[in-house]
């Protein structure tokens, strides 16, 4: 057995384009399934498949810096939240229609004007790098930009791109103040916000939307 | 043939933010809206980082951590709005939140 | 104190006690089934008793005398007596009031009195069958307790 | 008491689980009714009667000679002190005296019953904390203890060995020395390796101490009785305030402790089960000559009359009503139990606790259904 | 490519395999009984307690696998079926940056054995974790029954907010070290510190971190006394409580390998993986060690096992003397205690990095 992985023979055969596209397939399929399946539940689980697959395509692009945090932040935090959230709303066992009649059609034109918009506007251009790239490499910064190691990525991120560093930080602080604020209940704010927010099931469905349960 | 092209990277990404656009604009649930956000936002990222690779140029890597810190905030941000819209009327269609008053 | 002192006590403390002693049980009073809550509560706050743990409640099926009777066992840590009060109720219908607000321990005592012998307790917080199933009909521990596939041995 | 009211701030929903019949730490089949508020529980309700054999309905069919297996049943972990009790009351009612030989016998076994009964009460208090290793540490040495059950009666679990007048049958000759061999390898083990594994550890600290505390005047109101009333600081040892038998010869003390708490309770059986060992090695030495069984007629008929006799059981003050009119089968026969009264404090201590609590305290309170169904 | 792939899948089921069989003979010495004696051949059995029943997991997985697992009629079926295989992925994934050994047999410079050694090595090990926590979440909610739902939130939430700390207590050696590889970790581990040869372990200068990284292990692979989500006495089994037969085993032998891998990164990590102090060669220097071909791969390869087993050991002998820690003291510990403590650990870390970097010009 090849005792390490990275001499292995690789531009023989072209293993990195064909894992590309398998990702690829596999995480359009999965956003598919999240924008279609009936339970909600069943769309988180696709959504996660879908993340992982992306963590792939960044691996796969050279940066597996990028893929581990993808798979740290998206798939252990933000998909587990939004788990949390279907799993504090959403009955299991009866799977609601999602949609009204015509809602569908015109999402799916609309998406697939932008896709073809965006699609000629890519394959159309040429994108000339070679120049460009060269010329940058030189600037003033030691880091060498062009390689995509963990550590350059460091030394860039605190040297030329502090002060955004930080303000990510007061970001997160504030989006965690307000997650807080908002889960506490309402009825501490001043009296006159209408009706008591903690009343368990607002008092009459409004008429104009017919309950469509 | 076999060497992987930028725009081959780019109109995969392309092809997700299309599908989590018609996620967002078709979806009932708003949880399910939110997730259609979260697969917009993964395009983004697929984007900067093909072009960080291609380029080569460090910057996307940073850009595309930065646009993911912003997500995470954002969507937590997103889950609380719900809960709350939850508590307060029991479903959460968006079809049903319409009044303003809250 | 033994129990001629405490028929003493509460004859003088409640005048239209009049409470007897029991033949059957050496340290038992018998008292009607009335005035059976008073004497309880004379029992749990009077010095000289006080009577504050409570034992159990259990009755006797007397079909012949026609009469069911409750047995009260009291006892008291501090000063390390005991006493018993017997009341008689009537077969048919035998209602008395609780005494789980004196003792919370007399709850689910009363519940099985309840559940195995068929006396009402009124007022009590949560009167339900306690040993058998709620859709259970007829009182077990009554003599004359008879449920269809019950084999009596032979004799 | 580390309580924990509800927190105003969040919106929660509470919803009902039932802590079930079938359930690995309800000791049996007991069912507790929660209504929790995520980890906390609001309000309990148990519900018993799964093990009503009607234990009390037999025995009016059956003579009093026939009583003693019933009673045995009445609480399968320590069968001895429950016939005791009954024998007793019937002996009461004939007052007829017993032959001292028997008198020992009737303490030696009914200790080594409460050391057995203790051992798996460590034993399970344990496990349901996550502890496997004394558990099996408990159940070890509890093996022991039933085989020298064994050897005299012949049973491991539900012995049959108290008559009316004494006791069934004399101890095999080697008896006492392998008791007393046992002791002294036992008692060593109580401090060196049941208490040095659980003791000092913090974790058992925290989720004992100041959990589910009891107060003095709470227990004297449900009726709770034996070690949980010694823990809350009240001596109620019935072999020391009502002394039976020949306990005013031995001298033992009894342990009391204040908190009324998980760990008190705790702490309390495990200085019972010391003061077992010591109570058998004075009777080991005072064990007299002669007799021990006064035989009685099988058709016994015992006199017309009531009592009530009271006595130690390893769970608290285990009573037996009885009363006879004069046939040859009991008239009616009532069981006072301790975890009778034991469960009815659940629904009064298990407010504003965490559910891993829940198995803690009622681990700690040592209930044991058949008892409290009968 | 793909035979690395299936021998990875193999070693870590036959490793687990073991594990369960040694987990229980450990739980019998600790219990002064003997563990599992009658699976596997007599005679062994009669020759010493430690030979005797090794056959027993393999008894245990064959029934196993073929006990018929039932579906429950009422559950989520996508996400029953899904979880535990996410799960195994999970265990499975996280051995590839293990640095078992090296070898500079070929080349001129140590090149770590390791199934592949990556250079974000720490930080896709702390990644992959957050499948299991998606996986037990699914397991617990999609078999739709109060019990295994509790389970599962309460295994989430302690996961969740044990992962934190660890970050912190990696954090340490990635700055003594100053790469994420685990190679360069233990690269770094073979020279002294601050010029004394012997102190190279990362476990001398972050102390702190070490303790720290135990105890969030124990309670990031859900083992004792961290192990309130599928505790018997209370949920029985918490989120597998509907699972049985092959899915169930799946459950269980990833537990077993998550603690495997637990105490190999401690290994790698703290203690030195491979080097032996004071005797194995500083990287460059790679000539005076290789006696035969790949001698010096075989040797590492038997330091880094006896140094993993070892903390498994002692991972084994917490599981069975301590009770079971309390929810809300559990997170009160985590987060009140262990936290700051990271993060002074990080402190500590920085301080002796620059002192190294200033007087002995470096570690790697």
């Amino acid at each position: 057995m090849p005792f390490s992985m990275d001499i292995y023979a690789w531009d023989s055969f072209p293993i990195d384009t064909l894992l590309f596209w398998c990702f690829a397939a596999v995480m359009l399929i999965s956003g598919l399934c999240v924008v279609t399946v009936k339970r909600v539940f069943h769309a988180g689980i696709a959504m996660i498949v879908c993340f992982v697959c992306a963590a792939g395509i960044y691996a796969l692009l050279g940066c597996p810096f990028m893929a581990a945090l993808q798979l740290l932040v998206y798939v252990g935090a933000i998909a587990t939240m939004l788990l949390f959230a279907v799993m504090l709303t959403d009955k299991m066992m009866e799977p609601r229609p999602n949609t009204t009649f015509f809602q569908p059609f015109m999402g799916l034109f609309a998406s697939v004007l932008l896709f073809g918009l965006l699609w000629l506007t890519v394959s159309s251009s040429k994108f000339g790098f070679a120049g460009w790239a060269n010329s940058t490499a030189a600037s003033s910064s030691a880091i060498d930009i062009t390689s995509l190691s963990t550590t350059n990525i460091g030394l860039r991120l605190l040297t030329p791109y502090a002060v955004p560093f930080e303000l990510i930080s007061v970001i997160i602080l504030a989006t965690l103040i307000a997650a807080i604020a908002l889960a506490r209940k309402e009825d501490r704010s001043p009296a006159d916000s209408g009706t008591p927010a903690d009343a368990p099931a607002s008092p009459a469905e409004p008429a104009s939307t017919p309950a469509k349960e | 043939m076999y060497q992987l092209e930028l725009h081959s990277v780019l109109s995969v990404a392309a092809l997700l933010f299309c599908i989590g656009l018609y996620g967002v604009l078709t979806r009932r649930n708003s949880i399910a809206m939110l997730m259609g956000l979260e697969l917009m936002f993964n395009a983004v990222n697929i984007n900067l980082v093909a072009f960080a690779h291609f380029l080569p140029h460090l910057d996307g890597i940073i850009l595309a951590m930065f646009g993911l810190a912003v997500a995470a905030a954002e969507s937590a941000i997103g889950i609380a709005i719900i809960l709350s819209i939850y508590r307060n009327f029991r479903h959460i269609d968006t079809d049903g939140i319409n009044e303003l008053k809250g | 104190m033994n129990r001629d002192e405490f028929i003493k006590a509460a004859n003088q403390a409640m005048p239209d006690l009049h409470a007897k002693a029991d033949t059957a049980n050496p340290d038992a009073i018998v008292v009607n089934s009335a005035d059976l809550h008073g004497l309880c509560l004379w029992m749990r706050d009077d010095p000289a008793a006080q009577l504050t743990y409570f034992e159990f409640v259990t009755a006797q099926d007397w079909p012949d005398r026609d009469e069911i009777v409750l047995v009260y066992s009291l006892y008291s840590h501090p000063l390390g007596h005991r006493l018993m009060v017997k009341t008689a109720l009537p077969r048919r219908d035998p209602q008395i009031e609780t005494v789980s607000d004196i003792w919370e321990g007399a709850n689910w005592s009363e519940r099985e009195v309840y559940d195995l012998f068929g006396v009402t307790f009124s007022r009590h917080p949560d009167l339900r069958r306690i040993m058998m199933f709620d859709g259970w009909e007829g009182y077990p521990l009554r003599k004359d307790y008879t449920h269809p596939n019950l084999i009596h041995r032979p004799e | 008491m580390s309580t924990f009211p509800p927190n105003p701030d969040l919106v929660t929903e509470e919803f009902e689980l039932k802590m079930g019949p079938h359930h690995p730490s309800t000791h049996g089949v007991l069912q507790l009714s929660l209504t929790l508020d995520g980890e906390r529980v609001v309000a309990c309700r148990p519900n018993v009667g799964f093990l009503h054999r009607s234990i009390e309905k037999i025995m009016e069919h059956r003579t009093y000679a026939q009583g003693v297996p019933l009673a045995d049943r009445v609480d399968y972990c320590s069968a001895m002190t429950s016939s005791l009790a009954y024998v007793m009351a019937v002996e009461k009612l004939l007052d007829l005296t017993i032959p001292p030989r028997a008198e020992y016998l009737r303490v030696i076994m009914s200790e080594l019953n409460r050391i057995a009964s203790h051992l798996l009460a460590y034993g399970t208090f344990t496990l349901d904390l996550g502890g496997t290793t004394p558990f099996l540490f408990g159940f070890r040495d509890r093996e022991k203890v039933l085989d020298l059950f064994e050897e005299t009666c012949g049973a491991r679990l539900l012995y049959n060995y108290m008559r009316i007048g004494g006791v069934a049958c004399d101890i095999k000759p080697g008896f006492l020395d392998r008791m007393i061999a046992f002791l002294d390898y036992w008692e060593p083990l109580l401090s060196s390796e049941y208490e040095a594994i659980i003791d000092e550890n913090p974790i058992f600290y925290n989720r004992t101490k100041g959990v589910g505390v009891l107060s003095q005047a709470d227990a004297l109101r449900y009726g709770v009785c034996g070690p949980n009333l010694r823990a809350c600081g009240l001596n109620n040892d019935i072999r020391k305030i009502e002394p039976y038998s020949v306990y005013p010869e031995l001298e033992f003390d009894v342990p009391i402790r204040t908190e009324g708490d998980t760990f008190a309770r705790y702490r309390i059986r495990m200085e019972e089960l010391r003061q077992s060992a010591r109570i058998l090695r004075q009777c080991a030495e005072k064990l007299p000559k002669g007799e021990y069984l006064a035989r009685q007629p099988y058709e016994l008929k015992v006199p017309a009359g009531e009592t009530y006799v009271r006595i130690e059981s390893s769970r608290g003050d285990l009573g037996c009503y009885l009363v006879s009119d004069g046939s040859e089968r009991p008239y009616r026969c009532k069981f006072r139990t301790p975890s009778f009264s034991h469960c009815s404090v659940f629904s009064h201590l298990f407010r504003d606790c965490l559910f891993s609590d829940i198995v803690a305290m009622s681990a700690s309170f040592d209930i044991v259904l058949p008892e409290t169904d009968r | 490519m793909l035979i690395a792939l299936i021998a990875i899948y193999a070693a870590v089921s036959v490793n687990a395999l073991f594990l369960i069989w040694l987990e229980r003979k450990i739980s019998g010495r600790i219990q002064r009984r003997q563990g599992p004696m009658l699976c596997g051949p007599k005679m062994m059995a009669q020759k010493s307690m430690w030979l005797g029943g090794w056959f027993a997991t393999a008894c245990d997985a064959t029934k196993l696998i073929f006990k018929e697992d039932i579906i429950p009629s009422k559950v989520d079926r996508l996400g029953f079926i899904l979880a535990p295989i996410v799960v195994m992925l999970a265990a499975i994934a996280v051995y590839v940056p293990i640095p078992w050994s090296a070898t500079s047999y070929h080349q001129t410079e140590q090149v770590t054995f390791a199934f592949a050694d990556l250079n974000v090595g720490l930080l896709y090990i702390v990644a992959v974790p957050s499948l299991t926590v998606f996986s037990i979440l699914t397991a617990g909610w999609s078999s739709n029954n109060k019990y295994s739902m509790l389970g599962g939130f309460r295994s989430v939430v302690q996961m969740l907010s044990y992962e934190i700390p660890m970050v912190f207590a990696l954090m340490g050696p990635i700055i003594l070290a100053g790469s994420l590889s685990l190679g360069d970790i233990v690269k770094a581990q073979t020279q002294g510190l601050f010029g004394i040869p012997f102190l190279g372990w990362f476990i001398i200068p972050s102390v702190i971190g070490a303790a720290v990284y135990f105890i969030c292990a124990i309670a990031e692979s859900n083992r004792p006394p961290f192990d309130m989500p599928e505790s018997e006495q209370e949920l029985g089994t918490g989120f597998n409580t509907e699972y049985s037969g092959m899915r169930f085993a799946m459950f269980y032998l990833a537990e077993f390998s998550n603690a495997f891998v637990v105490s190999s990164i401690f290994t790698a990590v703290f203690l030195g993986g491979w080097s032996i102090p004071g005797i194995t060669p500083p990287p460059e220097l790679n000539l005076g060690f290789c006696i035969l071909p790949y001698f010096d791969l075989l040797v590492g390869l038997v330091v880094f096992s006896i140094k993993a087993y070892s903390v498994l050991l002692i991972l084994m002998w917490i599981r069975w003397t301590f009770v079971r820690v309390r929810p809300d003291h559990l997170m009160n510990f985590g987060w009140k205690f262990l936290l700051p403590l990271s993060i002074a650990n990080v402190i500590v870390c920085t301080v002796i990095a620059a002192v190294q970097q200033i007087y002995y010009g470096g570690l790697s």
